[in-house]
């Protein structure tokens, strides 16, 4: 049982991994449409685009940051690719510049966080605002649409599995690799738990934490071009506000707001759970109005269940000690 | 100031003063710089019909941005003020349009901001919760209320009592603004002469500390919290008198505005430092900037880069200037 | 067992160290060489830390020359040299795993390929080596106070195999892991490790060093081989007094009870007991980690504990820091920045705090703060607090200042109990001699103080009774005339190991 | 500050090149929100006023209310003759709408009708029930042969638009004519992504949908993806494809009913509802009596006609 227990506390995202399964179930009861094979892609393709985006945004939030401005860079990644295209009709020219351009912006927040050390928050927020006007600057808030061909990243099939699915495989493998195979990934977590400790321990705090904005951009910037090629062209606005939905996923996979701790692997099934969330109440026909209220009070059962374990644990400790104390003697 | 610079006296005292006085609001000059630049590119910029529009579009921003310093000055934040308004707006229009009653609306929508406030509260205070998840949740929760309640169309059957004191104006000043006004004041008053906003500001700067004095902890984070929620429901129920109707989307786009405006003015989001002032002049820049440009003639968009940056630089200057000071 | 054959591995001449124009340590000289355990004991404040910190390379010394293997240094360069310190303060990254902690500055593998089984590997070995078993995959937080200490050796001693500096590393330890330490420093010093070993557990320092420096004020007033110094002689050169010589009237306590406690137990101590007369001054003498602040501040319920507490005789039955405060209790904390003062609010405002509402004249009830500058003016004065301004934020100040600021709005609130934990902490001679006095000064006007401090002269100077608390339990009292430093140190520096036998 | 002295050039060599008498005319305009059609409608404005020689004040309110409120002020500070208005929702800016009114400005509600307003004084746009209902007759007239059940996707605008409510209207009253229609409504905000999932969501729980109507054909490459997704992308005339009609006239919708993947397209007339307010305006300006309600009509063009028609689609591009 303290075993069971030991791997449930180090394994935070197998908490969102039950609930999942929980849904899923439940969901398969109700309805005989969800447990196909078609339904279940269908599921991982619209989540798609948030789980990318919260694996970048996992590596951000474990540092201790966060990046509130990823829907506007979203917005004009998508603009610059689209505008390139239309003037241009490069393929290789658009996308070169739109991923570049995502990481750009990234970096620029990473630089401005890391120089001028206002907190992440206010720096993408301030961030968020400009992106978002400049994007409209640049197509004038007018629809582009794209080319039918880039309609393969959002709904093409390589060897019989989705692009986007594809994609996000491999974002979510190369995160892995990243966060769990590099020093970079080791150091991104230390710093998160300590950036005083990192920097008395000579780490490079401020190349990290540039990277992992940069990271964010980058995956913001792929999930532009999924997203782009599913709704088939530049609408203004798009992507504007995703990145809470992002940030819940991730908090939902178990990463602690405050850096330090968390999984790659809880916030691609945290993204998951909040589109299952869409597609239960969409198969109980409920309003979809009431979706924001579910997604509310589910995110708040989440950390109050959070805190609850984790004062249980506190608990534990302070009683062991306790217990220490009252076996050793007290007489000389 | 007292004995000691009594003492100094003389001119070198007073420069000292009026620079101390520019470091507690370097939103000051920006204002004074923006309202000279403007008028010279606009002849309606310093008109009084210009001023009165900036005062009453501007008064729900402002109420909400009095309830957001408080929960910044407590080192929290609430993201759920922006959908609370628009809750309180649409059970507030709901409640009028069915008994046409502007008193019961009124209860309605600062009912509605206390409970979000308390929930807040509690969850944060009590319970110790992160305050950023914590109004996250909430503020979903809200905006699927006024959604669901209002079916996603603005509530009709405004009173035209609520809709005439829209266009009431004493001496110029828009009836809404002072409301606004009056909340202000008793903000001003409530933080900086009472031993609660005194409390409080100590509990910003450091929260054991605060608990290690004997400072109930606890309740000054639900008050805050209530505080914000109610006047969310007040602003709410402004935006009805401005706008004409409830409109269930009414606050979810402020969220930005308003943390920008506090931010501007110079309140840190760490705690303990700041003050209401220094929102009201936040607030102001971004309003007459917004103005300005308009009355300029720059495109939106163009608009949203200057906001970005200015946010970026006065946040930077003012968290600048009060480290270094004295 | 120590290779004096060798070349001593650090040898130090005359090392002195002053910050702005103030000396800390001053004319401290000795050889350490291969296996050899030596022991820098001293009381709190005697220069330790510094001494430490420009052994392990933190600090540059202002003067005195430094060989490392025999080749003569400016500054010691911890990884080149092969030097490297456990501080008091562990700093490991708490959710990252004991082989992450261990290996983050020097990962095996490629920068872009971390080899993992090779970092476990590496820090196994490293474990097993010094015999203890701990999963190297298990996150630190997971671990125990006493195995993070091991973790944190186990690091040290990655990257720095020739000399090794141990602060304090027993305070936070069972008797089983302290003996497992033991063996560990034991395995060490037959490698040809040498150790420096600063402890205030005597008993640990005689049944593990070789050889021992003496610091006090700042100086090296001993140094040798332990085997040819008793204990009761190391001690008298760490305290450099036998008995009080008190130059404070602290006047003669009444017998009327103040406060008193009985058998109150929390998580960190255990059915401690005491009381204390108006006044009289207690004084609670112990190691950092016995559970004194612990105590105090369950007293002042900020903690929660289970027992009686009695005020005046009456028993509390809702122990709350705003019942304690009703009832003239006041608590000075020891962690000044942390939990006392407000640091970017003024002066006043860190004055008036605790009573705000006696610090104002209000016309209207429940608004205003007229006279609060005038007040809190007042109160500076009286404690005597050098400031710019009243206006000026408490960050500015110096500590001994700070420290005043924060007496200064706890006696505002005229308390008749006072709890002082470690009230001359980081604090200048002045100031500490002014803060004695005020304390002689309130006792004799009837406030029982209850003193908690790691200073033990300060103790046996201003106190009228001491108490001694050694993990978790009260374990002997001494009246003033029975006061002896060093019967006092011995009982608060016996470790569970001695009691055991 | 170029384009601000460009247009007061601009402007200044209009005024002097007419042979105008009467004062310079300056019409505010207050646009909700900038998308294509909009924009469209917004650039015919213009372009109208440039040719009657009027000074235009443009103003956006990115889709904030209040934001818009506040602009109509300024609008009636800056003592403009006239204002033509595109609320970001119904009922959203009436108080403002009123102060230009008691201000004795005249106000002309553009594309988006505000049929509560107790302040516009005349109103141009799209005569959306007709074009909901064009849409839905050829959607009617494409599923007749059908036995069984019929269940159609209606993808929504967004419920508080009044465009939306009528377009709607008039897609349900075509689709009356059949007696064995089922339809599930999915509100979309006008948003592509969401309508993207929605159509996701309900091919999920009804796999046997035959026909989508989308009240913005800027929304048809969702459903497009969506029925790639489930492999059934089949273009008109082909076995088992799925009927899809929509509103609007913007490329989207044109390449998909050019290439035969949708059925065909209401065109809304951009330009003539631009001059149209104008117009209006002019009109009010000097005092004459105008119509209450103005609406264009679109045309609907099918995957047969639609490519001959080109010119006349504002979208196409």
């Amino acid at each position: 049982m303290d075993r069971f227990k030991q791997t449930f506390s180090s394994k935070k995202w197998l908490a969102i991994a039950l609930a999942t399964l929980a849904l899923g179930i439940a969901l398969s009861l109700v309805s005989t449409a969800f447990l196909t094979f078609s339904n279940i892609q269908s599921v991982l393709v619209q989540a798609s685009v948030t789980a990318i985006m919260a694996v970048g945004m996992t590596f951000i939030i474990l540092t201790g940051g966060i990046d509130i401005s990823m829907g506007a860079i979203l917005f004009f990644t998508s603009s610059l690719f689209a505008k390139i295209m239309v003037e241009t009709g490069s393929y290789s020219m658009a996308f070169t510049a739109a991923i570049g351009c995502a990481c750009l912006l990234g970096a620029v927040n990473g630089l401005l966080v890391v120089r001028f050390k206002i907190i992440p928050l206010i720096t993408t927020l301030a961030t968020y605002t400009m992106y978002r006007g400049m994007a409209i600057h640049l197509t004038g808030a007018q629809n582009i649409p794209v080319p039918r061909e880039m309609g393969f990243l959002g709904n093409g099939k390589l060897m019989g599995i989705p692009v986007p699915i594809l994609l996000l495989a491999i974002v979510f493998v190369l995160g892995l690799y990243l966060l769990n195979k590099t020093r970079f990934g080791l150091y991104v977590k230390a710093i998160g738990n300590s950036e005083q400790s990192a920097r008395e321990t000579n780490l490079p705090v401020n190349w990290v934490t540039i990277l992992v904005y940069v990271i964010g951009g980058l995956t913001t910037g792929i999930a532009a071009l999924i997203l782009l090629a599913r709704v088939g062209g530049l609408q203004s606005g798009i992507g504007i506000g995703i990145e809470f939905t992002v940030i819940a996923a991730v908090v939902l996979g178990g990463t602690k707001l405050s850096g330090g701790s968390g999984t790659i692997v809880g916030s691609v099934i945290g993204a998951v759970f909040l589109v299952l969330i869409d597609n239960g109440l969409n198969l109980l026909n409920a309003s979809p109005y009431i979706y924001d209220i579910v997604k509310g009070v589910v995110l708040l059962a989440a950390v109050i269940i959070d805190k609850v374990s984790f004062e249980r644990q506190a608990k534990h400790l302070l009683e062991q000690k306790a217990l220490r104390i009252k076996s050793t003697s007290g007489v000389a | 100031m007292d004995s000691v610079y009594k003492a100094e006296g003389g001119s070198k005292a007073k420069l000292r003063n009026s620079l101390g006085a520019l470091k507690t609001y370097p939103s000051v000059p920006i204002i004074v710089s923006l309202i000279i630049a403007f008028s010279s590119f606009s002849p309606y910029f310093l008109t009084a019909g210009n001023a009165e529009s900036i005062l009453a579009a501007n008064s729900v921003v402002m109420i909400a941005a009095i309830g957001m310093t408080l929960v910044f000055l407590t080192g929290g934040i609430d993201l759920s003020i922006s959908t609370v308004i628009s809750a309180s707006a649409v059970v507030a229009g709901t409640v009028m349009a069915s008994t046409g009653s502007i008193a019961l609306g009124s209860a309605a929508a600062v009912g509605v901001g206390l409970g979000f406030g308390l929930l807040n509260g509690f969850l944060i205070g009590y319970c110790g919760l992160t305050p950023f998840i914590t109004t996250m949740g909430t503020q979903l929760i809200a905006r699927g209320l006024a959604f669901v309640i209002s079916q996603g169309i603005a509530v009709k059957g405004t009173p035209y009592a609520l809709l005439d004191f829209g266009f009431y104006t004493l001496w110029g000043i828009p009836g809404v603004m002072l409301i606004c006004i009056a909340i202000l004041i008793v903000s001003i008053v409530g933080l900086s002469q009472t031993t609660w906003g005194r409390e409080l500001m100590l509990f910003g700067s450091s929260r054991d500390s605060a608990r290690y004095t004997g400072i109930n902890t606890k309740k000054i984070e639900l008050s805050v919290y209530m505080i914000s929620g109610v006047l969310a429901g007040i602003a709410g129920m402004i935006s009805i008198a401005n706008l004409g109707n409830a409109i269930p989307g009414v606050g979810d786009t402020l969220l930005l505005i308003i943390i920008g405006g506090v931010v501007l003015g110079g309140t840190s989001m760490n705690g303990g430092e700041g003050s209401i002032t220094r929102t009201i002049l936040g607030v102001g820049i971004l309003a007459i900037l917004t103005n300005g440009l308009n009355l300029m003639g720059i495109p939106f968009y163009d608009q949203l880069i200057i906001q970005g940056i200015l946010i970026f630089v006065g946040n930077g200057l003012a968290m600048k200037l009060s480290s270094n000071k004295r | 067992m120590p290779d004096l054959q060798a070349a001593p591995i650090l040898s130090v001449k005359n090392l002195r160290k002053s910050f702005s124009g103030k000396t800390v340590v001053d004319d401290v000289s000795f050889d350490v060489y291969p296996g050899e355990i030596v022991a820098l004991v001293g009381e709190n404040g005697a220069g330790k830390s510094t001494t430490k910190n420009m052994l392990c390379g933190l600090l540059q010394p202002s003067s005195g020359e430094i060989f490392v293997a025999g080749a003569p240094v400016t500054q010691i360069k911890g990884l080149e040299h092969g030097i490297s310190a456990v501080h008091q303060e562990l700093s490991l990254f708490q959710s990252l795993s004991v082989a992450e902690n261990m290996c983050i500055t020097d990962l095996p593998g490629a920068k872009a390929n971390v080899d993992w089984k090779q970092a476990d590997r590496v820090a196994q070995e490293q474990l097993d080596f010094l015999g203890i078993e701990i999963d190297t995959k298990a996150s630190v937080e997971s671990l125990g106070a006493g195995k993070q200490q091991v973790v944190e050796i186990a690091k040290a001693l990655l990257h720095a195999d020739k000399l090794l500096i141990l602060d304090e590393p027993t305070t936070s330890l069972t008797a089983p892991e302290r003996e497992k330490l033991f063996v560990i420093m034991d395995r060490l010093r037959e490698k040809g490790v040498a150790i420096i070993f600063i402890s205030h557990f005597m008993d640990e320092v005689y049944r593990m060093s070789d050889k021992f420096i003496v610091l006090r004020d700042g100086k090296q007033v001993g140094n040798g081989y332990l085997k040819n110094v008793p204990r009761s002689k190391l001690e008298e050169m760490m305290v450099g007094r036998t008995i009080a010589e008190s130059s404070i009237d602290i006047g003669i306590p009444t017998d009327v009870e103040a406060v008193r406690v009985q058998s109150l137990s929390s998580y960190d101590f255990h059915d401690v007991s005491f009381k204390v007369n108006k006044g009289e001054i207690l004084g609670i003498a112990g190691l950092m980690g016995a559970g004194r602040t612990e105590v105090v501040e369950s007293l002042f319920g900020i903690r929660k504990s289970e027992g009686e507490i009695y005020i005046h005789g009456q028993r509390v039955n809702k122990v709350s820091i705003a019942a304690m405060k009703k009832l003239g209790l006041c608590y000075v904390t020891e962690d000044r920045r942390g939990k006392g003062l407000f640091g970017i609010r003024p002066v006043k405002e860190n004055i008036s705090a605790a009573d705000i509402l006696r610090f104002v004249s209000r016309r209207i009830k429940g608004f205003g703060f007229r006279g609060e500058s005038v007040e809190a003016q007042k109160i500076v004065k009286k404690m005597n607090v050098a400031i710019p301004h009243i206006d000026s934020q408490v960050n500015n100040l110096s500590g001994g200042n700070q420290q005043k600021v924060m007496l200064g709005r706890w006696l505002a609130t005229q308390p008749n109990i006072c709890i002082l934990d470690e009230p001359t902490k980081g604090v200048d001679i002045g100031a500490k001699f002014d803060i004695h006095n005020m304390i002689a000064a309130l006792a004799k006007s009837g406030v029982a103080v209850i003193i908690v401090s790691s200073d033990l002269p300060e103790l046996l100077e201003v106190s009228h009774r001491i108490t001694i608390m050694r993990t978790g339990h009260m374990v002997g009292e001494f009246q003033r005339d029975q006061f002896d430093s060093v019967k006092i140190i011995s009982l608060a520096a016996s470790s569970a190991f001695e009691q055991a036998h | 500050m170029s384009k601000v002295l460009g247009s007061i050039v601009a402007i200044a060599m209009l005024a002097s090149s007419t042979l105008s008498f009467a004062k310079d005319i300056t019409i505010g305009l207050s646009v909700d929100q900038l998308f294509e059609s909009r924009v469209g409608v917004t650039d015919a404005i213009k372009a109208e006023a440039a040719k009657q020689g009027y000074k235009l004040i443009e103003v956006v309110a990115d889709g904030d209310a209040q934001t818009q409120n506040s602009q109509i002020q300024s609008l009636v500070t800056q003592e403009v003759d006239a204002i033509l208005v595109c609320a970001v929702d119904q009922n959203t800016i009436e108080r403002a709408l009123i102060g230009a009114k008691r201000a004795g400005i005249p106000v002309v509600a553009y594309d988006r009708a505000l049929p509560d307003s107790r302040a516009v004084d005349a109103f141009v746009g799209p005569d959306s029930i007709s074009d909901g209902l064009a849409a839905g007759q050829h959607m009617v007239d494409q599923l007749k042969g059908l036995s069984g059940d019929i269940v159609v996707l209606e993808l929504l605008g967004a419920l508080n638009d009044q465009n939306g409510i009528d377009r709607s209207k008039g897609f349900n009253d075509a689709l009356k004519q059949l007696p064995n229609v089922e339809i599930v409504a999915m509100p979309t905000d006008w948003d592509s992504a969401r309508a993207l999932a929605a159509t996701q969501n309900a091919f999920q729980a009804n796999p046997d949908i035959k026909a989508v109507f989308a009240a913005t054909d800027t929304q048809i490459p969702s459903i497009e993806t969506v029925l790639t997704d489930i492999d059934k992308m089949k273009s008109v005339g082909e076995e088992g494809h799925v009927v899809v009609t929509g509103v609007n006239g913007s490329n989207d919708g044109y390449e998909a009913t050019r290439k035969g993947f949708a059925d065909g397209i209401v065109v809304m007339d951009l330009a003539l509802t631009g001059q149209t307010a104008v117009h209006l305006a002019t009109a009010l300006i000097n005092g004459e009596k105008v119509e209450m309600t103005n609406v264009i009509p679109g045309s609907f063009y099918t995957s047969e006609n639609i490519e001959s028609n080109k010119a006349t689609i504002w979208g196409a591009k």
